[in-house]
């Protein structure tokens, strides 16, 4: 693979950039692989790239039905922090973050890693309590966090309004090495290190089935032809359920429809992440500009990739409010996104009933911050069968009832 | 005994394009039971004076407005000093029978939006559909008002009460006053 | 030099002349005119700077679809960045300053970057500034940001006011050209309900220009006779509305849409709301949106005076404006003719027609050439020449590679590089779009349409929108789905006339996706596709060439169709040049979505009313004004506002919280508890009921009795608790939590509706009916008995007991309950003398020592009883074993909600954390949240913990730290200290004690 | 922005009167019930990709809980019903198999 750096960029444009490689192959399904991961998003490929970086498994096929990176990976608001209460977060998050950290190094991408800070902001009494309680568990966790007052949070965002007549700002949760990253550029950047290490990232290639012998799996069928696999991930947020159907299995998981949307963009004028949980609203500014706006999910099971725009207005209300200035800029994009949410709104990072085959889904809103965790422990978890930073994350603890509530820290998600 | 109270003591506000009064304090009964009992018909006749209404209807005439608010649910309302008297009438009528009547005149607040923008005002703050043609005189309708529940219906062409909870009186007041403001006519309906 | 002609301009009312600025620049236009047509008017063709390499960039087209001239438009609340001078309506006193330049739009430091273009590719910033790390946080990334951007920020509150309007009707036709008047004629008049919105200021649209140009006729009349009667008919029906400056700006799902009304835009100073944000709910949706013009690819294509053919003559025809003395008209197709036929008959000159296509065209060609013009067929443009304005063309064959033939001096080239059907709104939803060779456009696949809540197809697209590019097949097609429309909404439309239609046909049009065909890098590196986000066709071809052969891909890659006009240009031309680059057919290729909304529009009407007061309801008890009146300091809890104390002057909150705490516990203090939730629950199965919803037997109690109670949920988390009393044999009141009122009541009903419906109960939500004051302390009774009206003697009212009647003249229900460990009643009155009652007992009480106290003394004081708190000992994660409830956990019962839950093994595994008191060694106060922490860490390298602070306080009444925590088996490890690292850098020690820190046998309750 | 036709009040209700139940008659495990079962009452989900049925509470309304049939892909209705009642009626379920047949859902079909 040539090496992306200022000289490649200087020999080329003086050459016309005619010496440009394809950024990852596109090759034709062999008739087998070691593992095969379906879905080449960001989970699914960092998955496939930690397999080959840490254990040295290559022969590996990544099948993506659509084109890679399209789905929640291409969709999200790009928010990557780690400051989650209960430990199991804590720890695959921090994880996914300190990897970000030096990702554009590690890859050679440019993945945009922008440790700009997160804020959660605390608008209530029970607020702030639940962010205390996460800055101490934090502290205990390694995940720089700290709770800070309402005057800092001026200091940090001049264009937020304190005093609201509603909720004023009591202070934030705020940590400092949270930011974002050009999300299409971590799918990019991964599928181009995959690539580069002999792996198969195979677009428009639907898997239709899963061909098991016993308990045991042994390969997928696909719109391109059967096959073989000795262990198999799925990591397909959105459709896990379906492709648990074909394995003969179900997964506690429900596919919600979940909205963004940005502004036309204007001059810097916020440093930071600043989400509002109390109103419902989160709101950042891309490199380019736009200020880069989430909230809530629909409540009701939806394929469509198509969301109600009520909650774009309760979102862009909150939002209104908290940063007065917003009022005259104008929304250029609203889209809407797949997602799978447990009955804990936890991930499940899990082996399954069947032999061979992991799940790696129910990320809801949350899972662009943890891609290189996730990837990091789920490739563990295939590899060697089992990994700390997923053991809590199974599928079966809702049967034993030891769930992972986050909600107990923050009211939405993202 | 002090006087009762209204949420905000009966304000009004006009210099919008519609007028707009808190009324009451207005006497009101949730009354549940089983609309097809006959018996229970009867009692709400006698106590009430008027007929049980249909779906999504309201009866009204002189002091007493019955209004259907669920398959099982009424709300009556009468002069604040009634309440009383019809509670215990509809209690003993209804002595043996499954069924509850409860005093929730102080629970709401009721407003009243006049004037030919009236229904404009309405439209600006709830989804249900209020062309002149699909919501008449003798109809109600309990749905949601920007961000709270009520229920209204026209007391006349062109005048609206509306019931909500109490308190947010002073929010759907400063809803409707926003929804009235001068310059802000629609010219649709 | 563009600017104003003599005559001509439509749209203007040149009785009304007004002023405006440019960047400072005093300037004047007329009433009627654009923003943009009048800074054309005042020869400014210059008016902005591009994203990326800020070169300059000029007007190029006259509606929605302008890219390049957007403005910081206003001043202080008004100020807004922005604002597309092509859709801004002229008034006196406007301000308008260009964007995206440092110092000026002349001189623009950031225009170095257009000398790297050569490096500054597609992906340039994925392969740059990976190294040395810290330098993209510190150096690469705020440089970047700086030169992105465009409009200013605004710093001042909006100044405005928005709202919204909702809306039921048959059919909403969008688009209010020939095609949207006659589909709405059509459906009008079989009597549905239709509303046509017109997102610009005038009816009757493109055609208005174009067909007098062409001498196209209506029914043997100018078009603009056929519009203004098919508009006056529309007006005169009562179920037909019709609004300009109205967009439909989003399709959604179930036939709901949005619309965007521009009121007070142009005439800032009108009363009433700036923006109304239109939710239409429609059976049939017909899209009458037209179709836009493509520009063509050309190496400086992009230089101002560089603009669509349409837009030229707009210009011409409909502000009276000329954009340039000498224009040079390029085109793949007829309709540029037009352009070329209006300079010409408006006195300019118009040197050469350069026609792509070997053969030419047809009528309108031969119009053109009667007039003089001179056309070079199968001609193309090598270069434009000039960098802030056009100053001349080099021209070259098209199916060359850019040889140059002649150089022609003009000021403006008029581009045309074909139509494509505007298909957003028909997209939104689902709608699928087929690629149409002869004209090559993607229209709307009728066959694959957006589906509403029956399955059924619910947009219909008419007209140009629909890929009906001649004006008589426009009509036609209106006319059809018009009625097809009102047919679907359950009317009985009757056939109406379309009138017969006379307007030249054009000859076929040639795709033409690069000019010249041959174009070697040095030109296809300066032939723009996305004039705003500087993408050009080496771009594309570079994606293709790096593998990123989705559209979605090249798209992202590229940021291709990403600017603030999301590719309404540039997206069909960027297709085609990737499609060639794959060597593969446009359709093969497909599009990118497209989403809402059609173009940008106000945050402040998306928010509308719901600012300020009414941005959220605040719930008010009826003694709201006396707690403001008595200086409360204000706590949210859910919707409601709580007193958290009641700081007197010169005090602080904290002391105000202990002086209330000691003063209740001394002497009397009142609390206003309307907030606590009410409901009744009757019926001859209540009792069973409420066995059930909680984990006690409340059948079994007794009527006059109270008996507190435990919700949890069916996955046997605690949710809520309250005291219960049973009114009568088959009537219980059920308190809740303030603010859970609302969902225990849905709770209960959601369980008697969907699970136990056969079950006779019947439940109501009293909450707010009463008011509700805590009368606690020693001195509590004396000023009950003081107010008088009834026995509230220990004999006649005890411990958990309620009774009925009448205190101090107000009908009442006391309750004899205590949070606080106090002697302590909790009275109901009607709300509607809520306020009188609390102020009779301050006066009666002041001899008693009457203060009333908030929710956080209610907090310690609960807390120094050792009573839990839902929210504070609750998390959602803790069942009612935790907190050794056990005694409220009925052992009768085979089941309760949360029963079967509580059994799992994880819930009763004996290692969870269990609730005790913890009592710092010395004296201070735990930190909130802190954990305490065992030896040794996890397996992800995390300290182990071994229990948290749950509610922490400085109790007044013993004068030290107390806290509630769950900690390991701590009711096993009384006496046991344990370490609270806190996140001050402090280590906090803390002794394992019993919760109850305060009059552990409940004397003072009891008295 | 759906709209769903309450079987109780007769509105044809916006979506932002409508509080969103989750999947359908669902069977209530208590006390007694194996660990499996109880996990599949509480968590274990359809989640299909098309037909669904799901509960529903006009919740800025009448109040009142009633049944939907709809496709998750589509957004299509295919109607509502009472909420007193465990399996879907006939009518529906034939309404389904005109327009999507071969459909089923957990038992039904």
């Amino acid at each position: 693979m040539k090496r992306y750096s200022a000289f490649a960029i200087a020999r080329e444009g003086l050459r016309q950039h005619t010496g440009w490689e394809r950024a990852w192959a596109s090759p034709e399904p062999k008739s087998s692989y070691d593992v095969i991961i379906v879905g080449a998003g960001g989970h699914g490929l960092a998955t496939a790239y930690y397999l080959g970086k840490n254990f040295g498994i290559t022969n590996v096929a990544i099948l993506e039905k659509g084109w890679l990176g399209g789905g929640n990976t291409g969709r999200n608001t790009t928010i990557i922090r780690s400051n989650y209460l209960q430990d199991s977060s804590a720890a695959i998050y921090e994880k996914a973050r300190s990897l970000y950290e030096t990702m554009s190094q590690d890859l050679n991408y440019n993945v945009m890693f922008s440790p700009r800070g997160v804020m959660m902001l605390a608008q209530t009494q029970h607020e702030i309590r639940g962010y205390q309680r996460t800055a101490h568990a934090n502290a205990l966790q390694g995940v720089s966090t700290e709770f800070i007052g309402p005057e800092q949070v001026k200091k940090l965002v001049p264009i937020i309004n304190i005093d609201g007549p509603r909720y004023p700002v009591l202070g934030a949760l705020w940590q400092p090495r949270g930011g974002t990253a050009r999300h299409d550029a971590v799918a990019w950047g991964y599928a181009r290190a995959c690539s580069d290490m002999g792996m198969h990232v195979i677009q428009k290639c639907e898997v239709t089935g899963i061909r098991r012998e016993g308990d045991k799996v042994v390969g997928v069928d696909t719109n391109r032809g059967a096959i073989d696999c000795n262990k198999l991930g799925v990591v397909v947020a959105g459709h896990s359920g379906q492709l648990a159907d074909m394995a003969g299995f179900r997964l506690p998981l429900e596919s919600v429809a979940l909205q963004a949307l940005v502004s036309e963009p204007i001059k810097p004028c916020m440093d930071v992440v600043v989400m509002a949980n109390t109103v419902h609203g989160y709101m950042s500014q891309s490199d380019k500009g736009e200020m880069v706006i989430g909230g809530g999910t629909d409540s009701f099971n939806n394929f469509t990739q198509r969301g109600s725009f009520h909650h774009i207005e309760e979102t862009v209300r909150a939002l209104v409010e908290t940063f007065p200035m917003i009022s005259r800029l104008k929304m250029l994009r609203q889209w809407g996104g797949i997602v799978d949410v447990t009955g804990d709104r936890s991930p499940i990072l899990s082996k399954t009933p069947v032999d061979g085959m992991f799940v790696n889904c129910g990320w809801g809103t949350g899972g662009f911050k943890a891609i290189p965790g996730s990837g990091w422990g789920f490739a563990e978890l295939i590899a060697k069968g089992d990994s700390p930073l997923c053991d809590e994350f199974s599928m079966f603890r809702f049967r034993e009832g030891k769930f992972i509530d986050e909600s107990v820290a923050a009211g939405v998600a993202h | 005994m002090s006087e009762p109270v209204s949420a905000l003591g009966g304000v009004t506000w006009a210099d919008g394009i519609a007028q707009i009064a808190e009324i009451g304090p207005q006497g009101m009964i949730t009354l549940r039971g089983d609309f097809d009992d006959p018996e229970f018909r009867v009692a709400v006749k006698n106590a009430v004076g008027l007929d049980m209404p249909g779906q999504r209807a309201v009866q009204m005439s002189g002091e007493n407005t019955l209004c259907w608010m669920s398959p099982d649910e009424l709300l009556v309302l009468c002069p604040y000093g009634d309440v009383a008297a019809m509670l215990a009438a509809l209690t003993s009528a209804l002595a043996g029978h499954h069924a509850l009547a409860v005093n929730v005149s102080d629970a709401r607040a009721v407003f009243r939006v006049t004037g030919p923008y009236a229904r404009e005002i309405m439209a600006k703050l709830t989804p249900a559909d209020l062309a002149p043609d699909a919501f008449k005189t003798g109809m109600f309708r309990r749905t949601r008002m920007a961000q709270v529940p009520a229920a209204f219906f026209l007391r006349e062409t062109d005048s609206f009460e509306i019931v909500c909870f109490r308190s947010v009186a002073q929010y759907m007041f400063d809803l409707l006053k926003t929804a009235a403001q001068p310059g802000s006519e629609v010219g649709y309906f | 030099m563009s600017t104003r002609l003599a005559k001509g301009g439509r749209f203007l009312d040149k009785g009304k002349p007004v002023t405006f600025t440019f960047n400072g620049k005093r300037l004047k236009g007329y009433e009627g005119d654009t923003l943009a047509s009048a800074l054309l008017a005042n020869g400014q063709v210059m008016v902005g700077r591009s994203f990326k390499y800020h070169r300059p960039r000029g007007i190029v087209a006259s509606g929605a679809e302008e890219p390049n001239a957007l403005m910081n438009h206003g001043a202080g609340g008004t100020f807004e960045p922005n604002q597309r001078a092509t859709t801004t309506e002229l008034y006196d006193g406007l301000q308008a300053g260009s964007q995206n330049h440092w110092p000026n739009l002349e001189f623009d430091v950031g225009a170095i970057n257009a000398g790297f273009s050569r490096f500054l590719t597609a992906g340039f910033y994925y392969k740059m500034f990976i190294h040395p790390r810290p330098l993209w946080k510190h150096v690469y990334e705020p440089f970047i940001r700086q030169s992105a951007g465009l409009g200013k920020a605004p710093k001042e509150q909006d100044a405005d006011t928005y709202e919204h309007f909702n809306v039921n009707v048959d059919v909403l036709v969008i688009g209010g050209g020939i095609a949207g008047l006659q589909a709405a004629l059509a459906a009008g008049k079989s009597g549905a309900k239709v509303l046509v919105i017109e997102q610009t200021a005038h009816w009757g649209g493109r055609a208005m220009v174009d067909e007098p140009l062409a001498e196209g006729r209506i029914g043997g009349a100018p078009v603009d006779k056929f519009v203004e009667e098919t508009r006056a008919a529309l007006e005169k029906m009562p179920n037909v509305s019709m609004r300009l400056r109205l967009m439909g700006a989003g399709v959604y799902d179930h036939g709901y849409v949005l619309g965007y009304e521009r009121l007070t835009d142009h005439a800032p100073t009108a009363a009433g709301p700036r923006h109304r944000l239109w939710r239409i709910r429609a059976k049939r949706i017909v899209t009458a949106t037209g179709a836009i013009e493509r520009p063509l690819s050309f190496a400086g294509n992009d230089v101002p005076g560089v603009m669509l053919a349409s837009a030229v003559r707009d210009y011409v025809v409909n502000f009276g404006v000329s954009v340039g003395d000498r224009v040079v008209v390029v085109t793949n197709n007829d309709s540029a003719y037009l352009t070329a036929i209006a300079m010409k008959k408006a006195g300019l000159e118009v040197p050469c027609i350069l026609d792509a296509r070997p053969e030419g065209g047809g009528a309108l060609m031969q119009a053109a050439q009667d007039l003089g013009i001179p056309v070079e067929t199968g001609k193309a443009i090598a270069k434009v020449k000039g960098t802030r304005r056009v100053t001349g063309v080099a021209i070259c064959v098209q199916a060359g590679e850019g040889a140059v033939l002649k150089e022609i001096a003009c000021d403006a080239v008029a581009m045309s590089g074909g139509w494509s059907p505007v298909v957003h709104l028909w997209s939104h939803c689902g709608g699928k779009l087929t690629w149409d060779t002869g004209h090559a456009h993607f229209r709307p696949d009728v066959d694959n349409p957006p589906r509403d809540d029956a399955g059924e197809a619910f947009v219909i697209p008419v007209g140009t929108a629909n890929g009906a590019m001649h004006i008589a097949l426009a009509l036609e097609d209106a006319e059809m789905s018009g009625r097809a429309a009102a047919k679907a909404a359950g009317h009985k439309p009757k056939p109406v006339a379309t009138p017969d239609v006379t307007s030249p046909q054009e000859a076929a049009m040639e795709p033409v996706w690069l000019m010249p065909q041959g174009a070697p890098y040095e030109l296809r590196m300066k032939a723009w596709l996305d004039f705003q986000n500087d993408v050009k066709v080496s771009d594309v071809q570079l994606a293709a060439q790096e593998g990123f052969e989705s559209v979605e891909h090249a798209k992202r890659y590229t940021t291709l169709g990403m600017a603030t006009d999301q590719g309404k240009l540039s997206n069909i031309n960027g297709l085609a040049i990737l499609s060639d680059a794959l060597g593969q057919p446009i359709p093969q290729t497909g599009t990118t979505t497209f989403r809402p909304p059609y173009t940008p529009i106000s945050m402040g009407a998306i928010a509308g009313e719901a600012r300020g007061a009414v941005f959220q309801p605040i719930r008010r008890t009826p003694m709201q004004a006396w707690h403001d009146a008595h200086g409360a300091d204000w706590e949210p809890v859910g919707h409601w506002r709580r007193p958290y104390a009641y700081p007197r002057s010169s005090e602080s909150v904290h002391d105000a919280v202990m002086r209330e705490v000691k003063n209740t516990r001394q002497a009397l203090g009142l609390l206003d508890a309307s907030t606590l939730g009410k409901i009744i629950v009757k019926g001859p199965d209540a009792g069973r009921f409420l066995d059930m919803m909680y984990t006690n037997m409340m059948s079994t109690l007794k009527v006059g009795k109270c008996r507190y109670g435990l919700m949890c949920s069916e996955n046997g988390f605690l949710t809520d608790d309250g005291v219960v009393a049973r009114i009568d044999e088959d009537t219980w009141l059920c308190h809740t939590t303030s603010g859970g009122a609302d969902s225990v009541h849905g709770h209960m009903e959601e369980w008697l509706q969907t699970e136990w419906w056969d079950w006779k109960v019947y439940t109501a939500n009293v909450t707010e009916q009463y008011a509700q004051i805590a009368v606690v302390g020693p001195n509590a009774r004396k000023v009950l008995e003081k107010l008088g009206g009834m026995d509230v003697s220990k004999e006649a009212l005890g411990f958990m007991e309620w009774k009925e009647g009448e205190i101090a003249g107000i009908p009442a229900r006391a309750f004899r309950i205590s949070f606080s460990g106090e002697l302590s009643y909790e009275i109901a009155v009607p709300a509607s003398q809520g306020l009188a009652f609390w102020e009779a007992l301050m006066e009666a009480g002041a001899e008693f020592g009457a203060m009333p106290y908030g929710t956080e003394a209610l907090h310690i004081m609960r807390a120094e009883k050792g009573f839990i708190m839902i929210g504070d000992e609750t998390d959602g994660t803790v069942i009612p074993q935790d907190l050794g409830l056990h005694w409220a956990l009925s052992k009768k019962k085979d089941d309760y909600l949360g029963k079967r839950a509580q059994e799992r093994s994880h819930m009763a595994d004996p290692t969870r954390w269990k609730l005790v008191g913890l009592e710092t060694v010395d004296g201070a106060v735990l930190p909130d949240g802190a954990y305490a922490v065992a030896e040794g860490t996890n397996a992800n390298g995390q300290r182990n913990v071994q229990g948290r602070v749950t509610s922490t306080y400085h109790s007044p009444t013993l004068d030290r730290g107390i806290a509630m925590g769950l900690v390991l088996h701590g009711p096993d490890r009384m006496g046991e200290v344990i370490e609270f690292p806190g996140v001050d850098g402090k280590t906090y020690k803390a002794k394992i004690v019993d919760p109850v820190f305060y009059d552990k046998d409940g004397e003072k309750q009891n008295v | 922005m759906l709209i769903l036709h309450c079987p109780y009040c007769g509105v044809d209700a916006d979506e932002t009167e409508l509080h969103a139940g989750g999947e359908a008659h669902v069977k209530r495990y208590g006390p007694g019930s194996s660990d499996a079962e109880f996990e599949s009452y509480l968590f274990v989900r359809e989640n299909p990709k098309g037909v669904h049925f799901e509960r529903w509470r006009h919740a800025n309304g009448c109040g009142k809980w009633f049944h939907a049939a709809r496709c998750t892909s589509t957004l299509e209705v295919f109607g509502t019903y009472s909420a007193q009642t465990t399996e879907p009626p006939q009518e529906i379920k034939d309404k389904i198999s005109a327009k999507r047949p071969g459909w089923s859902w957990r038992e039904f079909a």
